[in-house]
């Protein structure tokens, strides 16, 4: 099957990410989106990986995910403190700075 | 002997900077100081006129050379003077007059705590005049020139706290600078002409240069002339300047600064002489002015007013003597001068009334004042028939030649321009005659009138209260003011004999304004006759109207003309509507201007940034996802772009 | 962290018995050359031990321990800083180390430089205690007393009593500053990602730690972190697409295939190799990914919140020293990776420039809350440095490397001096608070006008240097109309930095006006640093100017 | 390496400046003292220079040249030509009786509530003399680099100078008038001004700073002396737009400077805000640094250029005469009515430079020595009268002339200079700039003399409503001037007089730098006609 193919998912996964960022309002929701971005990336590494033959972008697809699960410390850390202090995991409420 | 050419200046300006800077404490001496300064130049100037006597006619011009002034590339301006026969007639009539007037106000200044600065003004005029007939280039002159204005300012503002005076003294500055505009543009001309301003090249070369440049130099001159010798149209500031105090307006305002005027053009002659369209300009304006001031002159009831008229009017002779060319310089001087010493008296004469008649000016509350101040009545007499030009009186021989030489410049001019002299002639023994009549003949109109509103406070305000006076005490004045007066009148009687005996003044003058004998169309003798007879005639009629019936008190309404002149002929108040008010309309709508376009634009530029940043903040709505919409476009945009440029 | 490295490794094990290659048993080790990269090892051993001290070291002694270490750390790494440019890393011996990873080269050590210098300067002003009223007895900076209490809930108030401090804030800084310090060294892309994402998650985490207002802190946070993962998820995806591309994520073969040096591995890929799609728009996602960290304009809009709502001292850090960073990577990107795209890229940062100065500068006009006027302030110099940067001449690299350095100690020492200006709710940023300053304290207002004035790019004080040396290079580099748009983009921005000084001297002080409090030696350090730094870099900036000029050159 | 001399003109009044300021809050009498003294070792100096200079030697003198900053092509020269000495000693001359005459305009408020730091006298005297310093330098800089950093920082202390203090009445019967409520609106009055007056000059900055990076890209270094050597033995050549544009770029900020119609609205707002020493400081000395400039840098750098602009400078130049005294008649506050004199009077700078004749620039160049007097004196006597009633607007005085006749008098004598009075110093430089405009562009000329008459109007009106007239019930106890006053005033009047009548040491001193600026622009004098018939 045509490599390429798995490019258009890796992008197809990417931008489906990226408008879910734009469109949804809970936060946590909003920051699957971006996982969901990373993951295409991966995709898109190891797709690449494959057809050049080389594992750089296997491996960096590992670190990926790592960065990824740091990120969901840090990130999901935020929101529930957000959470707490506002009973609210939308986005659009924490809007206190603005102009 | 040139060394004191110099000193002849210092002395008086040595006088200005003592009494205006030496303060309260020369309050006593302050008047001698001045006086004994001015009498000191006069002195010099007597040896100067000496030492030229001494030499032959030629080489009677000295040279003093103090520093150059103002040395930039080829422009060089010299702090120099020349002294020749022109000059030097000038010299002895200001320092002789002044001095003599000097003296007349020690005692009519006597109650002014200001006296001394009154003394510092007058020297410093003195000075400034000296330095504009001494100035040895056209530059220096403009010094004197515009100093002698100052000096006119100071004084005819000198009660600076009647608002009457204060504006007066501006006006006569202001119309002063609009001639002097004229000088200064005269001079630049003569520089880009002939490289230099001083009088010996540029007269020297006048032959050099085309006649069109010499008639714009003739021109702006003549409007310089015009400024300051009153001359249409510039003429307006004159009457006001009567503000001032007498002294002043006989010594600036009749006798010397007012004729710098004719002193310019006959210096000029050589310019002149190359533009005949700017001689007869020149002749115009002396003709139309001869008879303007002339009827203002009839018209007035204030004397000093009257007289300004007439001073206007003797002036106009003078401007149109020097606009005949050789053939008339040497009679505007000879006017000028003998004109110097009947004004002046004439002048303190009305000074020594009013002095008598508590300030009082209105000639029609006057009357009958012969017995009560002989001397007074005796010099202002013999300043009259001078003036009037009775036969035999100084008045007589110089006006005659005038009216001479407008009848010989030929062809109609010449009768027009003769014509209008004569008339002029006949106008002014009227309205001369009017003043003598209404001030020293008819019944005392003063009696039982309390005298209001002083015209001449002298020492103020103690002299407000003097002016509320019930009724005035005629009485004659002090020694020290009837004295000059004497002086003045025995130059009025004999200086015109002296000088036309075996033509002295004319030999005189010759070497430096050069002279032809003018041809009239008609004999000399008739000439005479003519203006003898328009004299009796002018005389007569005034006496029909003033001297056989009773003066109303209140002047009567009079004729158009009569109102017309009353009010300087409406000059003034064409000025008023032309220039005051647009000026105002002017300048205000430029402020207006100013801070709402000029400044708007700016403020507006400013304005706009603002409301921009204040259209452009409301993106920043404070929500995390139209950030991230706003970062997605960009990114979109930047890849677009990027492609885009390839593919371009 | 080096991709080949490991993948020699692999490669070695995949395939045995193929000629001339080494035996199983032996396993060649990747070369580190551990000393050059000790200044960043210092900083991360720092850090690692500074969560070992909050594990062990008593409550009471921790503040203590962490500024101590952390103090220490840096300074010990910019000695090594030092010690490396004087051992002629920076000019002669400039090479490719870590096996590719990291670029040891001059605009590496001036920028690492830099960025401890203003780390330390910065970790002063976290140190503070002196100016928060003390609460139940104990010094207070200014962090919240327990991150995870609910404001104004209990669990903050007993935080409070038991006078907890989050001395955390330390260890954290030292890794952002870790990561910065390989972000402009980065040397592939991977390395540059790993760099971005160690950088930004210690900083998300200060954003949310202010002790005063906390829920815009908060919020900021998590604006923030949103947007920032959002824009490093593009980073990674320009990554991929470049890696598909080229075949590796190196800097150096990257920039090889696109110059066309190389041949593409196989014909069977023509269709992805050197596609110039994949290129393009890999590159343009990973120039938004730094853009967003600068604050460029499109991708500034976190800057004013966040600035706004993150503790003032961590505003100062992050707009100092990660601006830094993050230029510094952008300069190695844009003139060791794309150079060859040269006449792609600059088009269109023409326009990036061109909207990022005017931008910043006048939607500042109207801004009314200090903290946000620095941080619109910051995007219109943003807006100038990548004037610089596009200039694409070594003398670009310089005056960029100039302007950073002297850019980032003014900014530090002017949020220094906001953090002074206090009244009962923390610190007073609204400017109509700012009245009369002039009148109260004369000192430090004279201070903050030097401050505002060398923002401002008045003459005599390093702005001016620092803009001069900009223009002058992008002048240099035929982008004269940027230079014209700049000098009316800082005409513009004069007009608000003025209105600020028109307001400390020139309005009477309200009565009910802010107080001024007293700093402890930290603060007044960073502050005295930062007008020290500014006056001499105005007056006579020679001798920085000649060290910016010989950094200038990249190793390749 | 001799003395340096130039540097030590500008480093005393730099250092007077750091002092001044140092003195603690309570010693307010010491730094008056001061700074002072500083000013006048400053003078001292300057009068040194002065006499160092040879008028017939080469075209700088005193010159110093250190490396600065190489990687911007920056030295630290100095030098000065004709012009620039003379301008230096003006500046030094000014100062002194600018702080004398400032003497109590900076003494805090008796209601001001006690603070220890806040030291506003302290700090005026500072900054007066820290501009004196910068102008000083600007005067001597012949490196387009450093002249256009001291340019801009000069901006910065005549800001505070002018958004920080305000006019009061001494006497405690008009204080009522000056303080309470409009003081507010006074300070919001001044600060807008302030703004105005920074925003204005630092725009025109910003565009000179494109200019002179411009002028780098194109010329590879600042050295004025260079770049004109280049440009006259041909080896630098412009392209003829860049060398308008970049010449326009220089001209805007010296014109918004100078100022030049219609970029002058920023001047009658901040000398009528200022106090009158500072508004001498802005107008005398200050503003003179654009008119300097013209003649340094326009013309030098840029000569093609500078032809090429002139007769729309001309034009402009002429509006501004003409414009400015119309809208001098037309003030009510005696002291924005000086500011559009002043403006009417940079027009005849301006128009005197661009004549491009000798008499044309020695005119101009001793037009901005005359006019920097002048405007002193005539500035400083209103100040007093300020000072004595506390307002600025004309219809509140009359008769003034009677209680005080003194102070009457000088400020008659400083409205003649103004109105340029021949035997007073301006009339020499106003006639060289008319006969030096005439020479070339008669109509231009003509049309200028209008000026001298306007001017007699605003200043005898201006004398005619304060002075004369019946004295008004506010100023009966107006006291006449004080010894300080007098000791101000009257060096200043002798010196007019002086220069009016012996202008030659300076016309020496300037010509010969004309001459040279005249070469660079390959113009000579027009030939007078009969020379030229014969």
């Amino acid at each position: 099957m045509n490599p390429v193919y798995y490019l258009y998912l890796a992008s197809l996964l990417f931008t489906i990410g990226a408008a879910g960022v734009l469109i949804r309002r809970n936060a946590i929701v909003l920051f699957m989106c971006v996982e969901l971005m990373l993951n295409a990336c991966n995709l898109a590494f190891v797709t690449f990986a494959r057809m050049h033959g080389n594992l750089d972008g296997q491996i960096i697809a590992f670190f990926t995910m790592v960065v990824a699960a740091a990120e969901v410390v840090v990130g999901l850390a935020i929101i529930v403190s957000v959470f707490r202090s506002r009973h609210s995991a939308s986005v659009d409420d924490a809007s206190l700075m603005k102009l | 002997m040139e060394n004191l050419i110099a000193p002849l200046i210092a002395a008086p300006l040595l006088g200005a900077a003592v009494l205006l800077c030496g303060g309260r404490r020369l309050d006593r001496a302050g008047h001698w100081i001045g006086t004994v300064l001015a009498g000191a130049s006069f002195v010099i100037g007597v040896l100067l006129f000496a030492d030229l006597l001494g030499r032959g006619a030629e080489d009677r011009t000295l040279h003093q050379h103090l520093f150059s002034w103002i040395p930039v590339g080829s422009f060089r301006a010299d702090i120099a003077f020349q002294l020749d026969q022109l000059s030097m007639t000038f010299v002895l009539l200001i320092t002789g007059v002044g001095t003599l007037i000097h003296i007349y106000s020690i005692g009519y200044m006597e109650h002014d705590e200001r006296r001394r600065r009154f003394f510092g003004y007058l020297n410093l005029f003195l000075a400034a005049m000296l330095l504009l007939v001494l100035a040895d280039n056209y530059l220096l002159l403009y010094m004197g020139w515009e100093g002698v204005g100052l000096a006119s300012y100071l004084l005819i503002g000198f009660w600076q706290h009647k608002p009457s005076a204060a504006t007066a003294a501006k006006k006569a500055f202001l119309v002063n600078r609009v001639g002097d505009l004229g000088l200064s543009i005269a001079i630049m001309l003569m520089f880009t002409t002939f490289g230099t301003f001083a009088f010996g090249p540029v007269l020297g070369a006048a032959g050099d240069a085309s006649e069109g440049k010499l008639t714009a130099i003739g021109l702006m001159l003549l409007l310089a002339a015009c400024g300051k010798s009153a001359q249409v149209p510039l003429q307006s500031w004159l009457g006001d300047a009567m503000e001032g105090p007498t002294p002043v307006s006989a010594l600036i305002h009749a006798a010397t600064m007012v004729t710098a005027g004719v002193y310019l053009i006959t210096r000029s002659g050589a310019i002149f002489n190359g533009a005949p369209d700017a001689q007869l300009v020149v002749v115009v304006v002396g003709a139309v002015t001869l008879l303007f001031g002339a009827i203002v002159g009839c018209a007035k009831d204030d004397i000093k007013k009257a007289l300004a008229g007439s001073t206007m009017s003797q002036i106009g002779y003078m401007i149109l003597a020097a606009g005949l060319g050789p053939i008339g310089y040497v009679f505007a001087i000879m006017h000028l001068v003998t004109h110097g010493f009947f004004k002046a008296g004439l002048f303190l004469g009305a000074g020594s009334v009013m002095h008598g008649m508590n300030d009082e000016v209105d000639m029609r509350k006057y009357g009958g004042l012969r017995k009560y101040m002989p001397v007074t009545f005796v010099t202002f007499g013999l300043g009259y028939l001078a003036i009037i030009g009775f036969p035999g009186l100084s008045g007589f021989f110089s006006k005659d030649k005038i009216i001479e030489a407008a009848f010989a410049k030929g062809g109609t001019e010449g009768w027009i321009l003769g014509g209008v002299a004569l008339l002029g002639a006949a106008i002014t023994a009227f309205y001369m005659t009017r003043v003598m009549l209404m001030t020293f003949f008819g019944e005392e109109r003063w009696r039982g009138r309390e005298t209001a509103s002083p015209a001449e406070p002298s020492a103020e305000p103690a002299a407000e209260e003097r002016g509320r006076h019930a009724e005035p005490h005629p009485h004659e004045s002090p020694k020290s003011m009837t004295i000059p007066m004497v002086v003045l009148a025995f130059g009025s009687v004999f200086a015109g004999g002296l000088f036309s005996f075996g033509d002295s003044f004319v030999r005189w003058l010759e070497p430096v304004t050069g002279y032809a004998h003018g041809h009239p169309p008609i004999s000399a003798a008739a000439v005479t006759t003519a203006t003898v007879v328009a004299l009796v005639i002018g005389v007569a009629v005034a006496w029909l109207m003033y001297g056989r019936v009773p003066v109303p008190v209140t002047a009567p309404r009079g004729s158009l003309l009569t109102r017309a002149a009353r009010r300087d002929l409406l000059q003034d108040d064409f000025n008023h509507v032309v220039l005051v008010r647009g000026g105002e309309h002017l300048t205000r709508s430029l402020v207006y201007v100013d801070h709402t376009l000029v400044d708007g634009v700016v403020n507006g530029t400013a304005a706009s940034f603002g409301g921009l940043s204040g259209r452009l903040r409301k993106l920043q709505n404070g929500y995390a996802r139209s950030y991230a919409v706003t970062m997605f476009g960009g990114t979109a945009v930047l890849i677009a772009a990027t492609l885009l440029m390839r593919a371009v | 962290m080096s991709v080949t490295a490991v993948h020699s490794l692999w490669t070695t094990t995949a395939a045995p018995g193929s000629p001339g290659v080494p035996a199983i048993d032996r396993i060649p080790a990747p070369t580190i050359e551990y000393a050059q990269l000790a200044p960043v090892l210092i900083v991360v051993g720092a850090a690692v031990l500074g969560i070992l001290v909050e594990a062990f070291v008593p409550r009471k002694g921790r503040y203590h321990a962490q500024l101590f270490l952390s103090v220490v750390a840096l300074a010990a790494a910019f000695a090594a800083v030092v010690a490396l440019a004087a051992g002629g890393y920076g000019t002669t011996k400039k090479h490719i180390a870590a096996m590719g990873a990291i670029a040891m080269d001059g605009p590496t050590l001036f920028l690492q430089g830099t960025i401890l210098l203003a780390s330390i300067v910065a970790v002063f002003t976290f140190a503070e205690r002196r100016l928060d009223p003390e609460a139940h007895g104990n010094r207070v900076d200014s962090f919240v007393a327990q991150a995870a209490a609910v404001p104004g809930g209990e669990g903050e108030k007993a935080a409070v009593k038991a006078g907890l401090t989050t001395t955390e804030v330390f260890p954290l800084a030292l890794f952002a500053v870790a990561g910065m310090l390989v972000f402009p060294a980065a040397n592939d892309l991977l390395t540059l990602f790993i760099a971005l994402e160690v950088l930004s998650l210690p900083l998300y985490l200060l954003c949310a730690l202010a002790r005063r207002k906390r829920l815009m802190s908060q919020e900021a946070a998590v604006k923030y972190f949103l947007l920032g993962a959002f824009s490093s998820a593009f980073l990674l995806f320009g990554i991929a697409l470049l890696y598909g591309y080229a075949g590796s994520v190196s800097y150096a073969r990257i920039a090889e295939v696109i110059g066309g040096s190389v041949q593409s591995v196989d014909p069977a890929l023509a269709d992805t190799m050197g596609n110039d799609a994949l290129l393009l728009i890999g590159a343009a996602l990973i120039l938004m990914g730094l853009l967003f960290k600068v604050g460029a304009v499109p991708f500034h809009m976190w800057t004013p919140d966040v600035y706004q709502g993150a503790p003032t001292p961590v505003t100062g850090f992050m707009a100092a020293a990660t601006k830094v960073a993050a230029f510094g990577a952008l300069l190695r990107l844009l003139y060791v990776v794309l150079p060859g795209l040269r006449w792609d890229w600059r088009p269109v940062m023409w326009a990036v420039v061109i909207v990022t100065m005017l931008g910043g500068a006048i939607v500042a006009i109207t801004q009314t809350d200090i903290k946000r006027l620095l941080a619109y302030s910051s995007i219109a110099h943003a807006g100038f440095i990548l004037a610089g940067v596009i200039a694409a001449t070594p003398d670009g690299v310089s005056s960029v490397l100039f302007y950073l350095a002297a850019y980032s100690f003014v900014t530090i020492g002017a949020f220094a001096v906001v953090t002074l200006v206090r009244d009962a709710g923390g610190e007073a940023t609204h400017l109509s608070k700012w009245a009369g300053l002039g009148r109260r304290s004369p000192l430090v207002a004279a201070v903050f006008a030097v401050f505002l004035l060398a923002f401002a790019g008045i003459p005599l004080t390093s702005g001016f240097s620092g803009k001069f040396a900009v223009f002058k290079a992008a002048a240099d580099g035929g982008a004269g109309v940027l230079v014209v748009v700049g000098v009316i983009a800082s005409a513009i921005a004069a007009f608000f930095y003025i209105r600020v000084i028109v307001l400390m001297f020139f309005s009477e002080p309200k009565p009910e006006g802010p107080t001024v409090a007293v700093p402890s030696a930290l603060t007044t350090a960073a502050i005295g640093v930062g007008v020290v730094v500014t006056l001499v870099l105005g007056v006579a900036p020679q001798y920085f100017l000649e060290l910016a000029g010989q950094a200038g050159g990249f190793v390749r | 390496m001799s003395f340096p001399l130039l540097t030590a003109t500008a480093a005393l009044p730099a250092l007077g400046a750091i002092a001044t300021a140092a003195v603690p809050a309570a010693r307010r009498t010491a730094a008056k003292w001061l700074a002072l003294l500083f000013s006048l070792g400053t003078l001292a100096l300057a009068v040194v220079a002065l006499v160092r200079f040879e008028p017939g030697g080469a075209r700088y003198q005193l010159t110093e040249s250190h490396a600065w900053i190489a990687e911007f092509g920056v030295r630290y020269e100095l030098g000065v030509d004709g012009i620039g000495v003379s301008l230096l000693a003006l500046t030094a001359l000014l100062v002194p009786f600018v702080i004398l005459a400032g003497w109590h305009d900076a003494d805090p408020l008796e209601d001001a509530r006690p603070n220890r730091r806040w030291r506003p006298t302290q700090g005026f005297f500072a900054l007066i003399l820290a501009v004196e310093a910068m102008v000083i330098l600007s005067f001597e800089a012949t490196d387009v680099f450093l002249f256009y950093i001291l340019f801009e920082a000069m901006l910065i202390p005549m800001y505070f100078l002018i958004g920080g203090f305000g006019d009061r009445a001494a006497p405690a019967q008009f204080a009522a008038k000056a303080a309470g409520a409009g003081d507010e609106a006074a300070a919001t009055q001044r600060s807008y001004a302030a703004v105005k007056f920074l925003l204005y000059n630092l725009a025109g900055g910003l565009i000179m700073l494109a200019a002179v990076i411009g002028l780098y890209v194109v010329a590879g270094t600042f050295s004025l002396t260079e770049i004109a050597e280049a440009r006259a033995n041909g080896s630098l050549s412009m392209a003829t737009n860049t060398e308008r544009l970049l010449f326009l770029g220089f001209f805007f900020a010296f014109a918004v400077k100078a100022p030049l119609w219609p970029l002058h609205t920023w001047l009658p707002n901040a000398m009528g805000e200022a106090t009158a020493p500072v508004a001498v400081l802005i107008t005398a000395v200050v503003d003179k640094v654009g008119t300097f400039a013209m003649l340094r840098f326009c013309l030098q750098l840029f000569p093609e250029a500078s032809k090429w602009a002139t007769p729309a400078i001309l034009v402009l130049a002429l509006i501004s005469i003409v414009y400015g005294a119309l809208l001098a008649v037309g003030q009510r506050d005696m002291k924005r009515l000086i500011a559009y004199a002043s403006i009417s009077h940079f027009g005849f700078i301006i128009m005197g430079i661009f004549a491009m004749t000798s008499q044309g620039q020695s005119g101009a160049t001793l037009y901005m020595i005359n006019h920097g007097i002048s405007t002193a004196a005539l500035m400083l006597v209103a100040g007093f009268l300020i000072s004595r009633r506390g307002s600025r607007l004309i219809a509140d005085y009359g008769g003034v002339q009677k209680v005080a006749p003194v102070l009457a008098g000088t400020f008659l004598i400083g409205g003649l200079a103004t109105l340029s009075l021949p035997g007073l110093s301006p009339f020499v430089s106003e006639f060289l700039v008319l006969v030096g405009t005439f020479s070339r562009y008669p109509v231009i000329g003509v049309i200028a003399t209008l000026g001298i008459v306007l001017a007699a109007l605003y200043v005898l009106v201006l004398y005619q409503r304060t002075m004369t007239g019946p004295v008004k019930a506010e100023i009966r106890t107006m006291p006449d001037l004080r010894v300080r006053e007098l000791v101000v005033v009257a060096p200043l009047i002798a010196l007019l007089l002086f220069l009016g009548v012996y202008p030659k040491p300076l016309t020496q001193i300037v010509d010969p730098a004309v001459e040279h600026t005249l070469s660079d622009v390959q113009k000579t004098d027009p030939k007078p006609e009969v020379e030229a018939a014969r």
